[in-house]
């Protein structure tokens, strides 16, 4: 195709495309797909994964040391060269800031240092202090949510660490980052444009110009393989599939997603699905092997909520298969009468290129097989969401990205947490999971990752969550791109692309 | 907004003779009138309309005995391309295009003409009263008309569709609150020149109430014009339903949808035959609407074809 | 029949303001109502979709706080009841504030500014394009009546205004640029090629401005198919209403006055037989443009134009009540003053009420 | 010496299928400076004869016979030729003033658009020939007329102005198609004057069309009298009306008011 | 404005009286125009009162005045000693249903979808005398029985002004207004349908106020005649006394104006 000569015109700048979520990407604010893609560009964070490995936090700017308790982290200032894309140093007052500013403003990601006092010891040292034993805090310092912003800059804009900060529009047009690139345009609808940040500390990136476009799947397909684009987000398996495998690269990670089926325990709003033998029907109805060719090659089975790379996963060979006497037993138990159940979903969304809508219609087709009627019930993913968490559908396919790769980040699934709210599911209700739940919070070191794959076994095994898959984060690259870094921390990191 | 000036039909000085009748539009258009249907059909716009027509009816209708497979089975390859078994190919989800194809007009042609109808009843209704009591009436009713106009029909359409839930119900009712306008101009215009015209009077002379004339000698004058116009809004109606159903905010999967098959489509252009056909199968089905509707259309009188044909969207 | 000069001016009391200042003054006063009546709807359209819009704008960690929530709620005045808020929305209105995107936290009216030229940019091209072809298209229709030309041309275009625009949409993507590589992709622009500065907007015209020729190319080249994909449908729409306009025209003493005074066919055509049936057709064409935006919403879908038609789609979808409400607003008072326009043309172009 | 000599014109017009047989062996002849009254029930074919005159039959339809118009062969005659003659030599005027005029184009333009195609002169000299030509056909004000626009005249007026514009090139033939139907009387007999200063003035042969005895009576010189697309009678005004030879004529004059037919 | 006091009052009680009446419309483009104004005029029993005048003059005004389809802006009309109401929304009250009108145009004036026979039915059910049937109807305006059965569209012009004037006969009217009954039809049948409306009104003992430009038939026809110019009436009279001796310019010029078919080759006025 001549789509080579054309991306040739391309020259330093490397156009990715993805279906835009973005809202902002004022790091303290933002918390979705699109915004972190870009502020990992333009962002240096206290602590880093290196090379993608999701279980060992290394150093960032700083490095950091945890108490015995896990109470006290203490982080030292170690990249004193780091310069902010105005040509600030970056010091410790802009790190203390960013965790302030990040806890005060109230915005999404603010829970990610709950219960943290932030402390500043000396021109090199910051002390977090934590409330209760914190292990997980080395896992979500990396978090882009927590980039380190010039403090100076940002406070002559309005940016304040309480909930009158006025930052975020500034913010969004003028980064104030320390990493690779900083923002040169920025349209929340179409298109956001980065450019190399010249006082950047590391090796400076080959491209010297992002563009981060908006553009859905099926374009994307079109546009990777005639050049108009050198990386594309969004395929799903079906569409890499189609690829001319000469002309792209394509790189697939497992993702840090998890879809599964929720199951509302009220039975005034879940009906059957109140029955703990009609959720365990629905678990042993399910066709996993036809679920998991949706997602494409790489798809894993998943025996809980929690990632398989992750510790206090719950060892994918535990999940269950399709058992359909089982189910019949099941069902005569529950005596379900065959009424057809509301089932939920989020008609315009893709997990990972994974269609949810034909995922519900794929899980309809099967359950009516093993007898069980669902009545699908698609709306936007905003509608969708707000009944969701308004806890009033009795069945359907919720979704939960990792917020930093640690199991404490599922407790929202264990009763009481706030997804288990969404169906109902109130601390208490189970005695058996609640101890599990104390003792997996008290656990250290070693002891952390049995003791919550124990909670995540016992949980799973209500049939309130029936986990589907893990899917597949398929990045395609355009072969005019040499070598590119794709990991599990960063998706695609522009600045190691050649 | 659309300025129209009542225009009569031209009197010219007559004589005796028959063959002077052809010459006024207004009688001629009458004269049709009962052959209508029929020679309409005998053009051959309409003869084709009809005919793809017709054999779309014969498919919904025996849907069940045509479609070779369960439209809902997942029971194939997915996206496996046209061969012997599967005509028209598979879907992304394993499912036989030409059986889903063929049941999917079992939902869209009867919702059609359902919105149709019921566009039609109410918006003729609301245009009688406002072109026949005139004044505040007509404003109050024109104008919301106006507005209804002034938005997009697929965005006002969208947003009822998401804010009530996407279904076939709510896509019904979507459409039905965008297209009543169109029904009410044509019957305002209608009835405000059949009103000042002088039959219309003589009656009132003769002792009819407004509501008597307007029921027993303005009625049977409007209705054929409503016709034609409908006919030719089951189109549009098939297109704005499938438009809902691309953007997934119509029918509720798994029922098989025309619109939501190519949406399901073009997210997978190697496997072409997902979206092409259905988009043909609503291009053929919208082609003998407006084929129909065309040559009904040129059997009405000039300036009430331009009536019907001028505020179409 | 006509009344003799004399007579009409004994008995007739004049207009105390001139009928064309009338005209328009009555025009103004109906848009003026009508893009009241929009932002009544509007408002009450949102108010009725059943969604909380403070979720929306905290995000999916922050509402699961009842106290953010009930602040939120406050700040926005989301208490009050419905009345005040509407006139506190119609206030802000006034002031050129249509609120901000409960998904990017971006004023409305800046992204409208954004996204506007765009489906400008989309909607004149579609529009000249189906304007010129159209009304050719009809006119040569209606001059060889009842020829296979006419019936060719009808035809074509009554399959013209049957075709799902989305499915045209795609399959001339497929064909046209995928296959062929004839037109330019999705988007505006190449996605490397940076936007010429802006004056209009629109891109077409401001890299001519700025005298970038490799920008224009590029620009013109995206624009073109989505603009044929959009103009198929009102270029049906206009080849028949122009025909029939045409038609209905032709019959007229005039056009036979005009012939038996020996004009070249040329001139009794365009001087006699087109002027006469523009002005109708005008009309249609403010019409059209209110289809053109209608259809824009799924073909800017499919070719990534970021224009008003996606800004919509993506706030219908998630609810972005500031958003549909803007955008409504915006289309509404686009389509008012079209047709506010089209009607002053209508006004002028014809001497019976221009000139009295 | 006729100008126009009609023999034997027949003109078929096809619509759908069925054939219709409008005008039957019609022969008649215009002479200049006389005026020639056509008359006869409405669809006789009155119309049609003037238009085959002026090659404006309707489309499909087949004309055979002679028009000899000044040795000139009407029937056959390419249209381009036709056109040539059209507004230059041959002229034609309209029942129904309001209807014959653009209502958008100024009366200026519309009466001088075809001297300045036929006579290339330019626009000015063209308007100060409208103006004397309005002044002859008595139009007030013709200095303002012509930029006036039609609406803002009377019949009566626009019948004028119409005779203006029929006459501007100066032609041979003059067609009238009931000139005074949709007029008054009081402005009937205005025009009727007019019509006749112009024959004797220019010289014109007028052909007038009309089913107004009354109107034939005080104009015409000779009356062609049609019934169904036949010529029924023809002969001079006085002896025609007064004594009319043929059934038909005379059943129609006699069911007028006021009519004066000499016993049989 | 010259108005002219009718004096040719009829001795009795006239059946209808028009007193000082005036209309005006509303312009489109603002402004009014007084298309009537200061009209009185009487109407006895069983006369036939012409109105003539020129195109535009107000006739047409004045006889939707008379039948209460227009507001007047000043006068009073009084039909059988009952004020005349202008036609609102309701039924038209039963007092007032002996004023019956033929309008000019005969291709708007019948309804295209109804037959023949309904749309007489419909006003034989107002007159109380039974007088007429349909086929006695048929027959009296010389049209043929089966014409009942049959829709508008296939009868000729002035065929269908015989139906029209049927189906104002039918109602029992003791006003019948004639709104230039006879301008659209041919010169060679005009003559025909005014006599036979006036036998027909006389014969079944009412009143016809009888509109036309076309003074000769007036003349045939009338047994008084009004003239109007710019919407008042300058000279009431016998149609012999106007004919023979005009007192108003504007009667004589209109007079003056008719030609006549004598071959003279005069052209009047
Ligand atoms: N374009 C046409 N196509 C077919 N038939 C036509 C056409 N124009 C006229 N005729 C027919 O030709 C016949 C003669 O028409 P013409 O107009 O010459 O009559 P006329 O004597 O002028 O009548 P009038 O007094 O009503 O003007 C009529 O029967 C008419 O129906
Ligand atoms: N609805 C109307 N609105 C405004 N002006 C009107 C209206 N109807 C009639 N006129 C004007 O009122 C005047 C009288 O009209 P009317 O119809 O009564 O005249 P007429 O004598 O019946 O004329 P004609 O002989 O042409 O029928 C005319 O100048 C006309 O332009
Ligand atoms: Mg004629
Ligand atoms: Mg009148």
């Amino acid at each position: 195709s001549g789509g080579d000569s054309e991306g040739g015109a391309a020259g330093d700048a490397i156009v990715a495309e993805t279906a835009f979520n973005l809202k902002t990407i004022d790091p303290h604010r933002q918390f979705e797909f699109t915004g972190s893609t870009i502020d990992n560009a333009i962002y240096q964070t206290a602590l880093e994964f290196e090379d993608g490995d999701l279980t060992k936090p290394t150093d960032g700017l700083c490095s950091y040391e945890m108490s015995d308790n896990d109470k006290k982290m203490t982080l030292t200032l170690k990249q004193k060269d780091a310069k902010f894309s105005n040509g600030d140093p970056v010091t410790v007052d802009d790190i203390v800031f960013s965790f302030k500013r990040l806890q005060g403003i109230e915005g999404n990601p603010s829970f990610f240092l709950d219960g943290v006092t932030v402390k500043k010891v000396d021109d090199e040292t910051i002390e977090l202090i934590s409330k209760n034993p914190n292990p997980a805090l080395p896992y979500i310092l990396p978090n882009s949510s927590i980039g380190i912003v010039n403090s100076k800059v940002v406070k002559d804009n309005e940016g304040t660490t309480d909930e009158n900060d006025g930052a975020e529009q500034f913010l969004n047009q003028n980064s104030q980052g320390s990493g690779p690139y900083k923002v040169e345009t920025y349209d929340a609808d179409s298109k956001v444009v980065l450019t190399a940040n010249e006082h950047y500390n590391g090796a400076a990136p080959k491209f010297s110009k992002v563009v981060l476009r908006n553009v859905s799947a099926e374009t994307q397909v079109t546009d990777i393989q005639s050049g108009q684009a050198d990386v594309s987000f969004d395929l799903s398996s079906d569409q890499v599939e189609t690829l001319d495998k000469n002309a792209v690269q394509i790189s697939s990670l497992p993702s840090t997603r998890s879809i599964y089926i929720f199951n509302n325990t009220d039975e005034e709003i879940g009906g059957p699905t109140a029955d703990p033998n009609f959720r365990k029907a629905v678990a042993s109805a399910l066709d996993y092997d036809k679920i998991l060719d949706l997602a494409g090659e790489n798809g894993q089975r998943m025996a809980s909520p929690v990632p398989n790379e992750f510790n206090g996963a719950v060892p994918k060979d535990q999940a269950p298969d399709r058992d359909l006497d089982k189910t019949k037993k099941l069902l005569d138990k529950a005596g379900y009468d065959g009424e057809a159940v509301p089932f939920h979903y989020a008609s315009d969304q893709a997990v990972n290129g994974m269609d949810i809508a034909q995922l519900a219609q794929t899980i309809q087709a099967q359950l009516k097989e093993a007898g069980i009627k669902l009545s699908l019930k698609p709306a936007p993913s905003a509608t969708q969401l707000d009944g969701f968490r308004a806890a009033e559908q009795p069945m359907g396919i919720g979704t939960w990205g990792a917020d930093y790769p640690d199991p404490s980040n599922y407790n929202v699934f264990v009763p009481g947490g706030s997804v288990a709210e969404r169906v109902n599911w109130a601390e208490g209700d189970s005695t058996e999971i609640d101890e599990l739940a104390a003792a997996a919070t008290k656990a250290e070191g070693d002891d952390r990752s049995p003791a919550y794959a124990k909670l995540f076994q016992a949980t799973t095994e209500t049939g309130i969550w029936v986990p589907l898959v893990q899917p597949v984060s398929t990045v395609v690259v355009s072969n005019r791109i040499e070598s590119y870094v794709s990991n599990a921390d960063v998706t695609f990191d522009f600045a190691k692309a050649e | 907004m659309s300025i129209s000036s009542p225009k009569q039909p031209p009197t010219n000085p007559d004589s005796t003779g028959a063959e002077a009748l052809d010459r006024n539009p207004v009688d001629a258009g009458i004269k049709r009138w009962r052959l209508r249907f029929p020679k309409a059909l005998r053009s051959p716009l309409g003869f084709v309309g009809a005919a793809i027509l017709l054999i779309w009816l014969l498919v919904a209708l025996f849907a069940p005995l045509l479609a070779p497979f369960d439209p809902l089975a997942q029971n194939f390859g997915r996206l496996v391309a046209p061969d012997g078994q599967n005509i028209l190919g598979t879907d992304t989800l394993g499912r036989d295009v030409f059986s889903r194809i063929v049941v999917a007009a079992r939902t869209t042609l009867p919702a059609a003409v359902f919105v149709v109808l019921c566009s039609a009843v109410m918006g003729s209704v609301l245009g009688a009263i406002a072109g026949y009591f005139g004044r505040f009436v007509d404003e109050i009713i024109m104008r919301i008309a106006d507005l209804v106009f002034a938005f997009p029909t697929i965005i006002l359409a969208m947003v009822i569709a998401a804010a009530l839930g996407p279904g076939l119900k709510n896509a019904i009712i979507a459409i039905l609150l965008v297209s009543w306008p169109s029904y009410a101009r044509v019957t305002r215009s209608l009835v405000m020149t059949a009103r000042s015209s002088e039959y219309v009077i003589a009656g009132r002379l003769l002792g009819f109430s407004a509501g008597k004339s307007l029921l027993r000698e303005i009625a049977p004058n409007v209705v054929s014009p409503i016709v034609v116009l409908a006919t030719l809004d089951v189109g549009t109606a098939i297109l704005t339903m499938a438009g809902l159903s691309f953007l997934s905010l119509g029918v509720v999967p798994p029922t098989p949808d025309w619109g939501a098959m190519i949406s399901e489509g073009v997210s997978q252009f190697s496997a072409w035959w997902i979206a092409f056909f259905p988009g043909l199968c609503i291009l053929t089905i919208v082609v003998a609407f407006n084929f129909i509707g065309d040559s009904l259309r040129d059997t009405l009188d000039p300036h009430t074809a331009q009536e019907v044909g001028e505020t179409t969207k | 029949m006509s009344v003799s000069a004399t007579d009409q001016q004994k008995n007739l009391r004049p207009p105390k303001i001139h009928p064309l200042l009338r005209f328009i003054l009555v025009r103004i006063g109906i848009s003026i109502l009508l893009i009241w009546g929009v932002t009544v709807v509007t408002f009450l359209m949102t108010n009725l979709v059943p969604t909380d819009p403070v979720a929306a704008i905290l995000g999916d960690r922050a509402a699961a706080d009842p106290e953010i929530v009930a602040q939120t709620r406050e700040r926005l005045g989301l208490d009050q009841p419905l009345i005040v808020q509407y006139f506190t929305y119609l206030g802000n209105l006034l002031q050129g504030d249509l609120g901000v995107s409960n998904q990017t936290r971006v004023p409305v009216l800046e992204s409208i500014g954004q996204v506007f030229p765009a489906s400008i940019e989309l909607g004149i091209g579609a529009i000249l394009l189906s304007v010129i072809i159209g009304l050719l298209l009809g006119l040569l229709s209606a001059l060889k009546q009842n020829t296979i030309v006419d019936h060719a041309i009808r035809t074509l275009s009554l399959i013209g205004i049957s075709a799902p625009t989305f499915w045209i949409a795609a399959v001339g993507y497929f064909v046209f640029f995928f296959k062929l590589r004839v037109v330019g992709g999705a988007g505006r622009l190449d996605p490397w090629m940076t936007p010429p500065p802006r004056v209009t907007g629109l891109y077409t015209v401001d890299s001519l401005l700025a005298g970038q020729m490799a920008t224009f190319t590029n620009a013109l080249g995206h624009l073109i198919l989505p603009s044929c994909v959009l103009a198929l449908f009102t270029i049906g729409l206009l080849t028949r209403f122009s025909r029939s306009s045409v038609l209905d025209i032709i019959k007229l003493d005039y056009v036979t006055a005009a012939r038996a005074k020996g004009l070249a066919p040329r001139t009794v055509v365009f001087k006699y037989i087109f002027r006469g049936a523009l002005v109708p057709i005008i009309t249609v064409v403010g019409l059209a443009f209110g289809s053109l935006l209608s259809g824009a919403v799924l073909t800017e879908t499919v070719f990534a134009w970021n224009g008003l038609g996606q800004y919509a789609y993506r706030g219908a979808t998630t609810l972005d009540l500031p958003v549909i409400m803007g955008v409504g607003l915006v289309i509404g008072i686009v389509y008012i003053i079209v047709n506010f326009v089209v009607d002053l043309i209508y006004g002028f172009v014809d001497p019976r009420v221009r000139v009295r | 010496m006729s100008v126009i000599s009609i023999r034997d014109l027949n003109l078929t017009v096809t619509t759908g299928s069925a054939e219709k047989h409008i005008l039957r062996d019609v022969s008649f002849d215009l002479e200049a400076g006389k005026i020639t009254g056509v008359a006869g029930a409405s669809g006789s074919g009155k119309t049609q004869t003037g238009l085959a005159i002026m090659g404006l039959s309707p489309d499909r339809s087949t004309l055979s016979g002679s028009i000899d118009f000044a040795g000139t062969e009407l029937v056959g005659l390419p249209s381009k030729k036709h056109n040539r003659l059209r507004g230059r030599q041959l002229a034609m005027v309209f029942q129904d003033p309001s209807s014959a005029f653009h209502p958008m184009l100024s009366i200026g333009d519309q009466i001088t658009d075809h001297l300045r195609h036929h006579r290339k002169v330019s626009k000015k000299e063209a308007l100060r020939q409208a103006i004397r030509i309005l002044g002859q056909t008595k139009v007030p004000h013709p200095e303002e007329a012509v930029s006036k626009y039609p609406h803002q005249f009377s019949g009566g007026q626009l019948q004028r102005i119409a005779f203006a514009s029929a006459i501007i090139c100066e032609p041979k033939v003059l067609i009238a198609d009931e000139p005074t139907t949709a007029l008054d009387v009081t402005v009937q007999a205005g025009i009727l004057r007019l019509l006749r200063e112009l024959c004797d003035d220019l010289n014109l042969a007028v052909l007038l069309v009309t089913h107004d005895f009354g109107v034939l009576s005080s104009v015409a010189d000779t009356i062609v009298v049609m019934e169904s697309g036949l010529v029924v009678e023809t002969g001079d005004r006085e002896p025609l009306i007064t004594a009319p030879q043929h059934e038909y004529t005379r059943s129609l004059i006699e069911s007028l008011p006021g009519a004066e037919v000499s016993p049989r | 404005m010259t108005t002219t006091k009718d004096d040719t009052r009829t001795p009795a009680q006239p059946l209808l009286e028009l007193d000082n009446v005036a209309c005006e419309y509303k312009l489109d483009g603002g402004g009014r125009f007084r298309a009537v104004s200061d009209v009185s005029l009487q109407l006895g029993r069983s006369e036939v009162l012409g109105l003539v005048g020129e195109s535009g003059c107000g006739k047409s005004t004045l006889a939707k005045l008379i039948c209460g389809l227009e507001k007047p802006a000043a006068g009073r009309i009084t039909f059988d000693s009952h004020p005349v109401k202008p036609l609102g929304l309701g039924r038209r009250p039963n007092h007032l249903l002996g004023i019956q009108m033929v309008f000019q145009n005969p291709y708007a004036s019948l309804n295209p979808r109804r037959r023949i026979r309904d749309q007489l039915t419909d006003a034989l059910a107002l007159d109380s005398d039974q007088t007429w049937t349909v086929d006695s109807l048929l027959e009296a305006v010389d049209l043929p029985l089966d014409a009942a059965q049959r829709f508008s569209h296939s009868f000729s012009g002035g065929q269908r002004q015989r139906i029209a004037i049927a189906r104002a006969l039918a109602a029992g009217p003791k006003v019948l207004v004639g709104d230039e009954p006879i301008a659209s039809l041919d010169a060679f049948l005009q003559a025909r349908i005014a006599k036979m409306m006036r036998d027909l009104a006389i014969e079944s003992g009412a009143s016809m106020i009888f509109i036309s430009h076309d003074l000769s038939i007036v003349h045939e026809i009338a047994d008084r005649v009004a003239v109007m110019e710019a919407g008042g009436v300058v000279e009431v009279g016998s149609t012999e006394q106007i004919w023979n001796d005009p007192q108003h310019p504007y009667t004589k010029k209109l007079l003056s104006a008719i030609p006549r078919v004598d071959g003279k080759g005069i052209i009047p006025g």
